[in-house]
């Protein structure tokens, strides 16, 4: 237990553990997003991807390529930006939910063909 | 000579006038003009014959004049049609007969179709035939002769449908058209091979004997045969197609649906004889390089003389008598050219089937409008609604008779002379063949007097008409009495020193055994007609019956025409045109419309991907972008 | 640190200063002055575009995160006008009561989108490319859904923003990958070291369908029909040229610049992507009676044909494709401009609504033919010429069978552009369209789309002006 | 910009002129004067050909001016006529004006069929004036479209349908052209668009196996090719007189003129080598169209695929590849033109009397139109290839042409052509009788007027054309025969 907060620290922590689990959470999303009947929970999955990417950045800048910002920048550019998404696509599902009283995604399909 | 160029222009112009003019001319006014133009080109080529006869001979042989030549459209460095005048006897002594036959049926017709509707029509028509005619004899070329050939087609097309309302008179117009364009595509083709070889259309170097002209064609053979003999023999399916020989003579019968002054002109005198023509201006190049195809053209003269003969004898309708005897005379001229060499004495089958080519165009038309008058009597073309006019018509009647017993060969009559000659030179070809021909002869004489007497003999069958049949007048009489005289006297013209193989003089002698033979099976075989039809008897009938078979099909015509029906009815329109027009609606159109409905229906089919469900978009964009991905990696 | 040379990106800087402004007149503005609102936006934007159209020296900002070619000038002044046009026919829309409070928003979200273009555009680092990105189409997002009351609106709004953001993560994602290959966001940089190992090739293919999304390629296009049908039609027509256009000169420049080394990748990619994109967009669009949906399909399968310049990968391509952006725009705004005239008058899209048209409307069916034409690449109208200038480029390279079937595909467009017109001229119709009097602001701008039409082909300046920078880059 | 553009001017005017006229007067007015002005430049361009070669200018193509239009493609607007050109703009010409005779009385909409008319006539104008391919090519899709619309409003039948099969069809056929046109430039390597230029370059010839079909067949959907022809009887038969007229007598003839100018002259070698494929094609549409003619029973679908018939007449001809056969081409190409423009002329007439096209349903009528009767006639004989009459010299040519070529194979498909002659025969005469002669059947037919002094003017002026090129056939054949020189000398390379 110890140790492995002294390896956090360390960053002796293997990169490839970061990855995985950065990729994990992508797929994740990818899944939620395909998967989800509820808007809302769409939503959080896509939270996941982007997360997943800015974890990413984050990981290459700090192990790979220690001594540039570029990384760590884009990463709090993502976070903002995803903010931003998540509160238009909030509206727009709260102006869908006034329209058809409901959030299911599957409500959703009069256009089609 | 330049003004011969006049013969031909004159008719021209009147035709264009008064095509032009048409409804807007008096019928009177139309008639004469159309008449006179004819008299003047009339005496316009009498006088060119006299002069070119008496002048035109160097050494005594007559010369080729050529006093007008302009080239017409260029083909290739050789080839190049001309239009041009040439000038050598069979040419004159074409111009004399055309435009004396001509100028007769013209003056003939202005009483003859008097109150008939399109008066004014007629006679354009019948300038235009006249020009085409003319224009076909003076050709200088063999392409000009077939422009002119298609146009004399043409023209007695129209002259055939003149009474266009009458379904039959179009039918038999549009039949004859055809059949004739179908003689004429092997025409073209032929012309196509000949020129093709020897580079030229001009007949003087055609006929020019130099050898050279045809080195290129030695030894050159198109599907087995020699190139020589596909394009003469083709040449002549041409010459077939327009003379009506056997298989392609249907149409001349059927022609007979025209007023009867137009079969005189075009399907007795003129026109139909175009064949000859064009066999015995082209005769040395058979003579020499496809003697086959000559013989061939003997033989194939001798049997439709024979048939047409055999089928005259049964005929109830006068002028499809006069139709069928026609077919048989070309016959007899066919032969006399088949059997004829170059040269003096060789040449004697070419003389004579020129001379009888001239005899024959007389008195044949003298028959046709006799015939004419005697319709336009009796407002009937059945023997069986005539008998004993020779009360009523004496003018027509005596006329008559002299084109008859001309045709039948008896002396002095011209019939007699050209004939015998002919058969003088088939017998020294093959004495089987001269036997035959004698044997025609005597079928002729017999049916042109079965025809004579049951139109003037025997007793008049009243109610076929109701007012007494009367002569006709004086326009129709003057052609007839005309064209009569000629018919007698023709036969003493010297045609020999006129008109032969090598262009030189020729004393005909009369070869006596044959001529003897000839006349006395005529006689014979007027006997058995005059016993037969000069009064009512039961021997026609029981001879019917005796030969049922024989006389039944020869009164159908042996059936050809069903043959052509079933050919052009049942194999064109049924087996190849409409399984052609039924591909073309139903493969080819259907696959140009099948390739608008195959898309059509991939739309509809495939409108499931745009399901509204974002989360299938999602799917099929991630599907999208994984399989790029794999394919850029792996691949 | 010194920021002047900032004021170099004069283009954004006038566009910000343009949004500012009427925001702060829409906010604080008295009742009688806001009559003026759309007037004083219009011209205010006219000035901008009219400053901005003059090409400059190439340079380089913030150490090359934005980075200015002459060309830019062009596609960015194409889009101007393009937004122009757009805001001229959605003059009489943001003049109804319903929508007048609202107006201001339009305005401000429309021009924002096009801030983000801009800096897409000339973006010369990806961080820049993102946020310009999602600048470009987030607000985009509340435009799609922007009339409040109206369902479809709203589920063209929710599929927008999901597919978008879908997209944009996972573009992201690619990004995040580019990034930890090569170590570096910058363009200029990543060229030199952007080998084509597996693992970037994966992040290439990721990171370009976020691209591909906005340019609506099949198989990436299927939110377009849906959001087109759903969305106003005036924010349709902007949608489908506007940040179209942006993308496709954005995807040409970053394919150019960043990734030649793998051109034998993506050119592939290219090719079965055009060769898609038209084929079934096409197939599609034969079946629409709807002429949203109708002119969604076939600006997805015109997009597949920018493709073809874009494959080429040339200067020439370069040249044919913004000269194909600059007719695509004319022809389409007028297709959508009459498209929205009719429907603001008579809510009517569908096509057999437009049996008899010529009767009752002949200028606007007129407008509409020509357009059509155009799209369909008859002669002598312009898109003929865009068409054969992208084909030409494409032949260039020796792409005779996809030219071959991007052909045969116009047969198929031809088709159901000529329904269109079939329906206009050749259907009769009992009760017909009544005739409508345009007002003049859409007036001006049919016109205007009309001698594009008419003379941008004929006249071969243009092209020429387009070419002399195309080479230069 | 130079002398010759004023034959794609004036139609262009002629729309002004029409844009701006209210009454049908001032409409009429437009398009004579514009037809009439058209008329006589061409007579004034030919006249003015002639006596330039008179004075031994030799150049391959006369009156050429060239503009650069777009630098970075090597697109000049260039034009320049040869007397190919010069007879083609001489039909044109004839047509245009007969064709706006014909429709004199169009309704409804005269003002804006008018506007599509002359737009059509600027693109066919511009083609035969045009030595640029991509020129070219940009005039002959401009004369595509108006076709449908022309014929979709304007038409009878099943008009929508022929005029969107119409248009696809010839839309594929351009299609190909343009991929060949494309292949053709960047191959030669040429360093302009312009026919003379690439000419002088020689494509390879493994190119040319791909180029050449590809041109050919785009050019022959237009000739109305087999198996591509289908587009041509539903075409014709729901378009509107005017526009069969020009359509069948001009349009179809852009496609034997680009064959000849763009597949065969620029690519020689893949047309020695390919010419029999597409010998047999034409071969078969020759008699094929002609058989199919005899069992239809619409007017127009009979003159449709007689029209097959006649233009596979004329690919064949340029397939022969020497200059009697390709002379002879060209000359088919105008004679057919003349009499084809005649034929649906008086068809249209014809049924805007008696409200049909099919000839079970009529009969006898030359007792009623006599006029109409006898042109048809003298249409028909043209068209069946009677001496005197434009047909003939065309066929002749193309036959002896043909027969030049001494090979089995070749001789075989020109005597199987020359049936088409006979079968020709068959077909009209049949029309003839049964539509004009025998007796009249339907009571209205008893009270039909004849033709008004426009039709009788547009008839009138297709048969002295007719006749023109028929009995003087000489000097025309000339024009053509050393304008075909070029093509023949480009072969024998």
């Amino acid at each position: 237990m110890g140790d492995l907060f002294s390896n956090f620290l360390t960053g002796s922590v293997p990169i490839e553990a970061y990855l995985g689990v950065s990729l994990i959470m992508f797929f994740a999303g990818v899944y939620g997003f395909l998967s989800r009947k509820s808007l809302l929970m769409i939503l959080v999955s896509i939270e996941l991807m982007l997360n997943a990417a800015d974890i990413n950045f984050v990981v290459f800048n700090r192990y790979l390529y220690p001594g540039q910002m570029e990384g760590f920048f884009f990463t709090l550019f993502g976070i903002a930006i995803a903010a931003c998404e998540t509160a238009v696509a909030i509206a727009i599902i709260i102006n869908i939910y006034r329209n058809l009283t409901s959030v299911e995604v599957g409500e959703i399909d009069e256009m089609k063909e | 000579m330049q003004y011969t160029l006049l013969i031909v222009l004159l008719p021209l112009i009147s035709f264009i006038f008064l095509g032009l003019m048409d409804s807007k001319l008096k019928p009177k006014v139309a008639g004469i003009i159309g008449t006179s133009v004819l008299g003047i080109i009339t005496a316009l080529s009498y006088t060119a014959a006299f002069e070119y006869f008496t002048m035109h001979k160097i050494a005594g042989v007559y010369e080729r004049l050529i006093p007008l030549h302009i080239e017409w459209v260029r083909f290739t460095e050789f080839l190049h049609i001309d239009l041009g005048i040439l000038l050598d006897p069979i040419s004159i002594m074409m111009l004399v007969v055309i435009t004396t036959v001509s100028f007769m049926v013209n003056l003939y017709s202005t009483s003859y179709m008097h109150g008939e509707k399109g008066f004014q029509r007629y006679f354009a028509f019948l300038s235009l035939f006249t020009f085409s005619m003319l224009g076909l004899v003076i050709a200088t070329n063999i392409f000009q002769m077939y422009i002119f050939w298609e146009l004399v087609g043409v023209s007695s097309y129209l002259l055939i449908g003149f009474y266009y309302t009458k379904p039959s008179a179009v039918a038999a117009a549009k039949k004859a058209f055809i059949v004739t364009r179908f003689a004429d595509l092997g025409f073209l083709v032929g012309i196509l091979f000949l020129s093709f070889y020897t580079k030229t259309f001009d007949f003087g170097i055609l006929t020019s004997g130099n050898p050279n002209v045809f080195a290129s064609t030695v030894g050159v053979s198109f599907m087995g045969l020699s190139v020589m003999s596909w394009a003469m023999g083709l040449i002549f399916i041409g010459g077939a197609g327009k003379s009506a020989m056997f298989p392609l003579q249907i149409w001349l019968p059927d022609a007979m649906e025209g007023p009867t002054p137009v079969s005189a002109l075009i399907h007795a005198a003129t026109m139909v004889v175009a064949g000859v023509y064009l066999v015995a201006r082209l005769f040395p190049v058979y003579e020499v390089y496809a003697p086959d195809v000559l013989h061939g053209i003997a033989y194939i003269g001798a049997f439709t003389s024979l048939f047409a003969a055999v089928i005259a004898c049964v005929q109830t309708d006068i002028k499809r008598v006069l139709a069928f005897s026609t077919i048989s005379q070309i016959g007899f001229m066919m032969v006399g050219l088949g059997v004829s060499g170059y040269g003096a004495h060789e040449g004697l089958g070419y003389m004579a089937s020129m001379f009888h080519l001239f005899t024959h165009a007389m008195f044949k038309a003298l028959l046709f409008l006799g015939a004419g008058s005697v319709i336009h009597a009796v407002h009937s073309n059945e023997m069986k609604d005539m008998g004993g006019l020779r009360k009523y018509m004496p003018i027509t009647n005596y006329t008559f008779l002299i084109a008859c017993l001309a045709i039948a060969g008896i002396y002095p009559f011209s019939g007699f002379f050209s004939k015998d000659e002919i058969l003088a030179a088939t017998f020294e070809f093959s004495p089987y063949l001269g036997g035959v021909m004698s044997i025609i002869a005597g079928l002729t004489a017999f049916y042109m007097f079965r025809l004579y007497y049951s139109i003037f003999w025997g007793k008049g069958h009243k109610h076929a008409h109701d007012h007494t049949p009367h002569e006709s007048p004086l326009a129709m009489s003057i052609p007839l009495i005309f064209l009569a005289v000629v018919t007698i006297f023709a036969g003493f013209i010297p045609f020999g020193h006129f008109v032969t193989s090598d262009l030189a003089n020729y004393d005909i002698h009369l070869d006596m055994t044959v001529a003897v033979m000839s006349v006395s099976i005529a006689i014979f075989s007027i006997g058995i007609a005059t016993l037969m039809y000069r009064k009512e008897s039961k021997i026609p009938n029981i001879m019917g019956k005796t030969f049922s078979h024989l006389h039944k099909s020869a009164s159908n015509r042996f059936y050809i025409d069903e043959v052509y029906i079933f050919i052009t009815k049942k194999i064109i329109f049924k087996n190849i045109s409409t399984p052609i027009a039924w591909f073309d609606k139903h493969i080819i159109d259907a696959t140009m419309d099948g390739f608008a409905g195959v898309t059509q229906w991939t739309s509809v089919k495939i409108k499931g991907f745009q399901s509204g469900q974002v989360q299938q978009y999602a799917y099929i964009f991630l599907l999208g972008t994984l399989i790029i991905a794999a394919l850029v990696l792996f691949v | 640190m010194d920021y002047s040379s900032f004021l170099q990106m004069r283009e954004e800087f006038s566009l910000l200063v343009v949004m500012v402004i009427l925001l702060v007149y829409d906010i604080f503005a008295t009742e009688k002055a806001l009559k003026q609102f759309q007037t004083v936006a219009l011209s205010l934007f006219t000035l901008h575009t009219l400053l901005n159209c003059v090409p400059r020296e190439a340079f380089a900002v913030a150490g090359g995160m934005f980075q200015y070619v002459p060309m830019q000038t062009y596609i960015k002044t194409i889009l101007n006008i393009g937004t122009l046009i757009v805001l001229l026919q959605a003059h009489k829309y943001l003049d109804e009561d319903a929508n007048r409070v609202k107006r201001g928003e339009f305005y401000f979200l429309t021009l924002s989108t096009l801030l983000g273009m801009y800096f897409m555009i000339s973006s010369g680092n990806f961080l820049m490319f993102f946020i310009g990105l999602e600048t470009a189409s987030i607000p985009m997002a509340t435009l799609v859904a922007f009339d409040k009351y109206n369902k479809k609106a709203a589920e063209a709004g929710a599929k927008y923003i999901l597919s978008a953001v879908f997209a944009s993560s996972i573009s992201v994602f690619g990004i995040s990958l580019i990034y930890g290959s090569t170590g570096t966001l910058y363009f200029n940089d990543i060229a030199t070291v952007f080998t084509g190992t597996p693992l970037q090739l994966m992040a290439f293919v990721f990171f370009s369908v976020g691209l591909f999304f906005k340019i609506s390629l099949v198989p990436f296009h299927l939110w377009t029909p849906d959001v087109y049908e759903g969305s106003q039609t005036n924010i349709t027509s902007y949608l489908s040229v506007i940040s179209k256009g942006a993308a496709v000169f954005v995807l040409f420049t970053l394919l150019v610049k960043v990734f030649p080394k793998i051109i034998s990748d993506w050119q592939p990619i290219l090719y079965g992507l055009a060769v898609l994109s038209i084929t079934v967009a096409n197939v599609f669009a034969i079946r629409q009676q709807n002429l949203k949906r109708f002119l969604a399909f076939s600006s997805i399968s015109q997009a597949g044909y920018i493709l073809l310049a874009i494959i080429s990968g040339t200067a020439l391509g370069m040249a044919s494709l913004v000269y194909f952006v600059l007719v695509y725009m004319f022809s389409n705004l007028a297709a959508f401009g009459v498209l929205s005239v009719i429907e603001q008058r008579t809510s009517k899209v569908q096509m057999n609504d437009y049996n008899g048209l010529y009767q009752t409307n002949p200028k606007l069916s007129f407008v509409m033919m020509l357009a059509l034409f155009s799209l369909a690449g008859i002669p002598p109208f312009a898109g003929f010429f865009s068409k054969f200038f992208i084909f030409s480029a494409a032949a260039q390279q020796g792409f005779y069978v996809l030219v071959f079937i991007a052909l045969l595909n116009t047969i198929i467009s031809l088709y159901y552009y000529l329904l269109v017109i079939k329906a206009m001229f050749l259907n009769t119709n009992e009760q017909p369209i009544e005739t409508i009097t345009s007002d003049i602001p859409v007036k001006i701008s049919l016109v205007f789309c009309t001698i594009g039409i008419l003379f941008v082909g004929l006249v071969s300046t243009f092209y020429d002006q387009i070419a002399v920078f195309s080479f230069g880059m | 910009m130079n002398f010759l553009s004023i034959f794609v001017l004036v139609p262009a005017l002629m729309m002004m002129g029409l844009y701006v006229s209210k009454t049908r007067k001032q409409i009429q007015f437009v398009t004579a004067t514009g037809a009439s002005i058209l008329m006589i430049l061409s007579g004034v361009i030919t006249y003015m050909y002639l006596s330039e070669r008179a004075a031994g200018n030799m150049a391959e193509m006369l009156f050429t001016a060239d503009t650069v239009w777009y630098a970075p493609f090597n697109i000049h607007y260039s034009v320049g006529i040869d007397g190919i050109s010069v007879a083609m703009l001489l039909l044109t010409s004839i047509i245009v004006f007969t064709g706006v005779f014909a429709s004199w009385k169009i309704d409804p909409l005269p003002k804006e069929f008018f506007l599509w008319y002359c737009l059509l006539s600027i693109g066919v104008y511009g083609f035969f004036i045009s030595t640029d391919m991509f020129t070219m090519f940009m005039y002959y899709e401009i004369a595509l479209i108006p076709m449908y619309l022309l014929i979709g409003v304007w038409g009878s039948g099943r008009k929508e349908y022929g005029a969107m099969k119409l248009t696809l069809m010839l839309m594929g056929g351009s299609a190909l052209l343009l991929v060949g046109i494309l292949g053709i430039y960047y191959q030669s390597g040429a360093t302009s668009m312009n026919i003379l230029e690439i000419a002088k370059t020689t494509i390879p010839i493994q190119a040319q196996y791909y180029l050449f079909p590809l041109t050919f067949m785009g050019f022959g959907v237009l000739g109305a090719m087999f198996p591509f022809h289908t587009w041509s009887p539903d075409g014709h038969a729901s378009a509107p007189t005017a526009v069969s007229m020009l359509h069948a007598g001009v349009l179809m003839k852009l496609g034997g003129y680009g064959c000849f100018r763009v597949a065969i002259y620029l690519m020689p070698q893949a047309a020695h080598e390919m010419s029999w494929i597409f010998l047999v094609l034409t071969g078969i549409s020759v008699v094929y169209g002609a058989f199919s003619a005899i069992v239809q029973t619409d007017l127009k679908y009979i003159n449709a695929y007689s029209s097959v018939s006649h233009c596979g007449l004329v690919l064949f001809a340029i397939l022969m590849l020497n200059q009697t056969a390709m002379t002879g081409a060209i000359l088919q190409m105008l004679s057919h033109g003349l009499m084809t423009a005649l034929f649906f002329a008086l068809i249209g007439m014809i049924y805007g009397r008696t409200h049909t096209r099919l000839i079970t349903e009529m009969s006898g009528l030359m007792k009623v139109l006599p006029f109409l009767g006898v042109s048809y006639v003298i249409a028909g004989l043209a068209s069946l290839g009677l001496p005197s009459l434009s047909g003939f010299v065309a066929e002749m040519t193309i036959f002896v042409g043909s027969f030049q070529e001494t090979d089995t194979f070749h001789r075989v498909l020109t005597i199987v052509a020359c049936t088409s002659i006979v079968i020709t025969a068959v077909y009209i005469l049949r029309v003839v009788g049964k539509i004009l002669f025998g007796v009249i059947q339907d009571e209205h037919h008893k009270h039909l007027t004849d033709a008004t002094w426009f039709e009788r003017l547009s008839v009138v002026t297709l048969i002295i054309a007719i006749f023109a090129l028929g009995s003087a056939p000489f000097w025309i054949s000339n024009m053509i025969g050393e304008s075909v020189l070029p093509v023949v000398t480009q072969l024998a390379k």
